[in-house]
């Protein structure tokens, strides 16, 4: 029977790539930048189906609220700041899009000529119906990896270079973090409020 | 589930290298220092579903595990905190120069 | 460079912005009316408004030079037509200045009875409305739910709910009907206490007042400049009312009555000890002032009526019988002006000797009252205006005529 | 569900999750549609009941139950209008955008005890992540209506949503810290027994919490006082003022799903979402049979549920018909000075009183559970999983103790600190 040939997988991994790569190039032949902004936003949702698709719930749902829900709305935040009517749609001249497109599309050529070189990555997991639930869900095991427990790696042997506890993720969370702030700061720091001054250049 | 051929990482690096270049062809390609952006965007999230396709213990026997989704979990912060610098520094050009046209950022021309 | 910078005092912009201009109106849920502002804006901030009038022109004042001062009275129910009595009595005083007519006791403080009525009618709308521009429903049917009441009492008296053409010259078309002031002193024993609820849904809630504390700052030398008068001129501070210190012949109608003008003196409105004490944020002659004043003027109101209803059942003489004015009018020009809800109303009239008067002319005070809005708003959020214009508690029929 | 009709009605796998799926969406559209319709009724009654008004009484009978039926026959039948300025493609998506969000939302929210469309390890975060997205609707359908007034409502629309998720992400994360967990079933079995395990009542800085949440979340559903985006009286209607018919439909449709959306998650975080004040069903023993006793508790849980989602719906509606309406910057304003400093000082307290272990509502003595008793169930096949391992394999005394994944976890961490790792 051909519904008994029928995998759920394969077809909401077509689903959702197809979605994602359809408004990537939607994205990529519009003009108009705020149209290129909704495909954007649509395209990595759909790219957060696939994560949700292989196992990666929890990048997926920080996927939405980071990037889609996060990024892209100051992404259209400066979208809509700068929205005057000529910089609203910028046509690109054909030479460059006659260049870009070679460039790409070699580029393009050599990139899925690698993705089916390798044979262990060409077949796929026979066993991923046996994963067990327990695997499967990574939240908590991305928290503790964070912490520096790797909950995955429990029955690996213990390497004595590393100071143990710490032999997760802490550091560069911590490190990822500062940055972040620093970022924060230095874009604040950016787009600060107008000053005023006076023609000494003492501010008013 | 029985699968006529089960997705396998090769299918993710599809999905990821075209995200990849059609997001390099819209640095390239396009004027508006948002759609720049909104390109950089892309190439980061093709990366990503390379990362997360490798840790998939779905998708490999053999996957790097979690190492995969904490790395994609970094490239999304530091795309979040790109995107807001980037962003600064456009509408920074865009006030300085009363344009969003990179094109016409040639100040540093030697 | 491509870039020009306007003003070189500023040294860096955050955003480069552009001006915007923004229609306000005519059709727009907080403009009452048919009112049209236009808005300079910066973002949320409004660098200029620009009132547009005229869109509810009626022609009243020339085609109250083709009718006899009587046929007359119905166009000025509709000029401000929240306080149609107060209008009509605008008129009718200033007929009666012309052909010099006395009114009885009885038919005063008849007048007195209708025309505190119209102003408890028109302030309740007027809060209601207040109510509604900034963003709450509730209080308007609440005001309405007491307006609905005084209204059956004018229909009662009149036959009309909304433009009345009850007072005219000489008096009024009809005497009160038997029982009216039992109705209208249960009315009032009922609607003194509603006025805490009011108190409680706007003027003490902590939103309603920091939406409209020490918004719309006008102080009391600027609201005399552009000539405000009413709840306007006094939520400013300035102590005028017509009803005390206007034309000899206004004010014999509220002789031997105990009223203070509602206007705040050392920190304090007269009789505000019942009511709600002025919040720590508000200044004298902003939005809230000017929202008090116009509450605390209900209350005064209510108190006049009081007073009036037991010097009606005494008085003596008529009730005041209209005069029919088909003769000609004597030669003459007078002006009269009148104490309405909204401030002053006043009345011209010339007479070449005729039955139609040769000139008419009503100045009206919602448009002085309106003519601040572009001062008041300026700077201020989008938000602000319908606060502001609110505050000001124009009626567009008024304005336009 | 799924099982079920592969056991019971003999169906193929894929076609018996298919079907299983299709009831599912049904059952949720039923949720947002008819919730929609159910309570566009309720919030005229309620105004209607605060204001001194009767409300709807002649369409459908003397409660006009069939009031918002004949509006949306109304809708449906109005001109479907494009301004000639308008962005045509957005102007047309930009509802979907909205009613698609707080649609998605809904797989994630538990009705009651395992009633959920997706069992979602990560549920909270993926419920906050999807209404984040909610955003971009008013956004694009003020940007692409060409109208002054539609921009304005986007942008304040997109600043306030944007500010209002800081602190809403911080209230959210303090019941998952409690618990352990993000997923909302788990939390809600772990609020099981008297009322006095509601997280709300865990400690003090808990209902500070809740109530910051319930604050920020009737500020990111737009009602009043912070229905700026569609201020009616200044912005006439905001980002939908030149919409009409069906799609301006959706947009309400969006706004009332996610209010019974954000009202349901208070409920599961904060007032022990399917669990009634008093546990009648676990008295009584039912919620620990199975067939239809079971069945029975958790029908009754669910109405609890939707008891409580709709407490939720009508407190916000009570606010919007008594106060006015904030300015831009004092939402901003009580955003960023008020609820942020709140809900990062009931963070940071709560979190003192569970690493201080300081005595929560949960010790106090009654029928309930111990919060750790009720884990996510892979935690407790992990646990078991681990055990048996463990059984396998010879214990040595100098072996560091293995405990369960989750709870206990930290207990080696600390104990391998402890001896330096020197083993």
């Amino acid at each position: 029977m051909l519904l008994a040939a029928f995998d759920w997988h394969s077809l909401f991994f077509m689903f959702f790539a197809l979605l994602t790569c359809g408004f990537a190039v939607a994205m990529l032949f519009s003009d108009n930048v705020v149209h290129m902004a909704f495909y954007l936003i649509l395209s990595l949702g759909a790219s957060a189906g696939l994560f949700f698709l292989a196992g990666a719930e929890f990048v997926g749902a920080m996927q939405l609220m980071i990037y889609v829900g996060g990024t892209l709305v100051l992404l259209i935040f400066g979208v809509m700041l700068t929205a005057q009517s000529r910089f609203i749609s910028m046509k690109t001249r054909s030479g460059e899009w006659v260049m870009a497109l070679v460039l790409g599309g070699s580029l393009l050529f050599l990139l899925l000529t690698a993705a089916f070189r390798v044979e262990d990555w060409r077949d796929g997991n026979p066993n991923a119906a046996d994963i067990g639930i327990a695997e499967s869900k990574t939240t908590t095991q991305i928290g503790m990896g964070f912490t520096g427990v790797r909950v995955d790696r429990l029955d690996a042997p213990e390497d004595s270079t590393l100071v143990p506890g710490m032999s997760g993720y802490l550091l560069p969370f911590v490190i990822v973090s500062v940055h972040l702030l620093v970022v924060l700061v230095g874009a604040a720091y950016m787009a600060r409020t107008k000053r005023r001054a006076t023609s000494t250049g003492a501010a008013a | 589930m029985i699968g006529i051929s089960p997705v396998s990482v090769s299918h993710y690096l599809v999905v990821g290298a075209v995200l990849f270049v059609v997001g390099a062809i819209c640095m390239a390609t396009k004027r508006n220092a948002l759609g720049v952006l909104m390109g950089v965007e892309l190439v980061l999230n093709g990366a990503n579903l390379n990362f997360i396709a490798f840790g998939s213990k779905y998708l490999r026997a053999e996957s790097l595990g979690l190492d995969g989704q904490l790395i994609a979990l970094f490239v999304i912060v530091l795309a979040a905190a790109e995107a807001a610098v980037a962003l600064a520094i456009a509408l920074n050009f865009y006030n300085n120069h009363a344009t969003i046209d990179v094109d016409q950022a040639s100040e540093l021309k030697g | 460079m491509a870039t020009q910078l306007d003003d070189a005092r500023i040294i860096e912009f955050d955003v480069r912005t552009d001006e915007m201009l923004v229609n306000m109106g005519p059709q727009h849920p907080s403009t009452h009316g048919v009112l049209r502002l236009v808005l300079r804006t910066d973002g949320e901030i409004v660098s200029e408004v620009e009132p547009h009038l005229g869109y509810l022109h009626r022609c009243a004042e020339k085609i109250g030079e083709n009718l006899t001062p009587r046929q007359w009275i119905p166009y000025t129910d509709r000029m401000d037509y929240l306080a149609g009595m107060n209008m009509n009595l605008g008129w009718s005083l200033c007929v009666e200045k012309l052909i010099e007519h006395d009114l009885s006791e009885k038919a005063k403080h008849l007048r007195v009875i209708i025309a505190e009525m119209g102003r408890i009618a028109s302030h309740l709308v007027g809060m209601g409305a207040y109510g509604l521009d900034l963003g709450t429903f509730s209080p308007f049917l609440y005001a309405f739910r007491e307006r609905e009441k005084i209204l059956d009492l004018f229909e009662e008296a009149c036959g009309a709910r909304l433009t009345y053409s009850y007072l005219t010259p000489g008096g009024a078309t009809a005497d009160l009907p038997n029982g009216w002031l039992q109705k209208c002193s249960a009315f009032l024993d009922q609607f003194e206490p509603v006025i805490q609820e009011y108190h409680a849904l706007l003027t003490t809630n902590a939103i309603f007042v920091k939406r409209t504390a020490a918004i719309g700052v006008m102080s009391g030398e600027m609201a005399v400049d552009y000539g405000c008068t009413g709840p306007v001129l006094r939520g400013s501070g300035v102590d005028y009312d017509l009803r005390r210190d206007g034309e000899e012949r206004y004010t014999e109608m509220y002789d031997g009555y105990a009223f203070e003008v509602i206007v705040q003196k050392e920190g304090h409105y007269p009789k505000d000890h019942d009511y709600p004490a002025i919040p720590k944020e508000a200044v004298l002659g902003d939005c809230w002032h000017r929202f008090y004043v116009r509450m605390l003027e209900v209350v005064q109101a209510v108190d006049l009526v009081r007073q009036a209803i037991d010097r009606y059942s005494t008085a003596s003489g008529d009730w005041g019988v209209p005069i029919k004015l088909t003769h000609k009018l004597p030669k003459g020009e007078v002006y009269l002006e009148t104490e309405a809800p909204r401030g002053q109303m006043g009345f011209y009239l010339v007479s070449d000797g005729n039955a139609i008067p040769w000139r008419v002319r009503a100045r009206s005070s919602c448009f002085c009252n309106l003519s601040v809005t572009s001062e008041l708003c300026r700077g201020c959020l989008i938000a602000d205006v319908p606060a502001i214009v609110g505050s000001l508690d124009v009626v567009m029929g008024e304005i336009d005529r | 569900m799924a099982e079920f009709f592969h056991t019971t009605c003999s169906l193929p796998t894929p076609l018996a999750y298919l079907v299983a799926a299709i009831i599912h969406c049904v059952l949720i559209i039923h949720v947002v549609a008819v919730g929609a319709l159910i309570f566009i009724w309720l919030e005229r009654k309620v105004s209607g009941r605060i204001q001194d008004r009767l409300g709807p009484t002649r369409v459908g009978g003397a409660f006009g139950w069939l009031q918002t039926l004949a509006d949306g026959i109304k809708l449906i039948a109005k001109e479907d209008i494009t301004p000639k300025d308008a962005d045509w493609m957005l102007f047309k998506a930009a509802p979907y955008v909205g009613f698609a969000a707080s649609y998605c939302a809904y797989i994630a929210l538990p009705f009651s005890d395992g009633w959920v469309a997706q069992h979602m390890n990560t549920a909270v975060f993926f419920i906050l992540a999807v209404l984040g997205i909610e955003v971009f609707s008013p956004i694009l359908a003020g940007y692409a209506s060409g109208s002054k007034w539609s921009l304005f409502g986007a942008m304040r629309e997109a600043a306030q949503v944007v500010s209002y998720e800081v602190p809403l992400g911080m209230c959210v994360v303090v019941p998952c810290m409690i618990c352990g967990t993000l997923n909302l079933v788990t939390i809600g079995n772990q609020q099981a027994g008297l009322f006095t395990n509601w997280l709300a009542f865990n400690d003090p800085f808990t209902f500070v919490v809740a109530v910051v949440y319930f604050t920020c979340a009737t500020a990111s559903v737009n009602r009043a006082p912070f229905d700026l985006a569609e201020a009616e009286s200044e912005l006439v209607a905001g980002f939908h003022t030149e919409y009409s018919g069906l799609r301006w439909s959706f947009f309400f449709m969006a706004e009332y799903g996610s209010m019974f959306l954000v009202s349901g998650l208070a409920a599961i975080l904060f007032f022990g979402g399917w669990n009634g004040p008093i546990p009648i069903f676990q008295v009584l023993g039912w919620s620990e049979s199975d067939g239809v006793l079971l069945y029975l508790a958790r029908l009754g849980g669910c109405l609890n549920f939707l008891l409580k989602g709709t407490i939720g719906v009508v407190v916000m509606m009570w606010v919007r018909w008594t106060l006015p309406r904030l300015r831009i910057d004092q939402v901003m304003t009580t955003c960023l000075k008020y609820c942020v400093p709140i809900a990062a000082f009931g963070f940071l307290g709560a979190l003192f009183w569970q690493v201080n272990e300081l005595p929560t509502s949960n010790d106090l003595p009654g029928i309930g559970i111990n919060r750790f008793e009720a884990r996510e169930s892979w935690v407790i096949e992990a646990d078991q999983q681990r055990a048996s391992r463990a059984a396998a394999v010879t214990p040595s005394p100098s072996d560091v103790p293995i405990g369960p994944i989750g709870s206990v976890e930290f207990d080696r961490v600390e104990a391998l600190v402890m001896t330096g790792g020197a083993r």
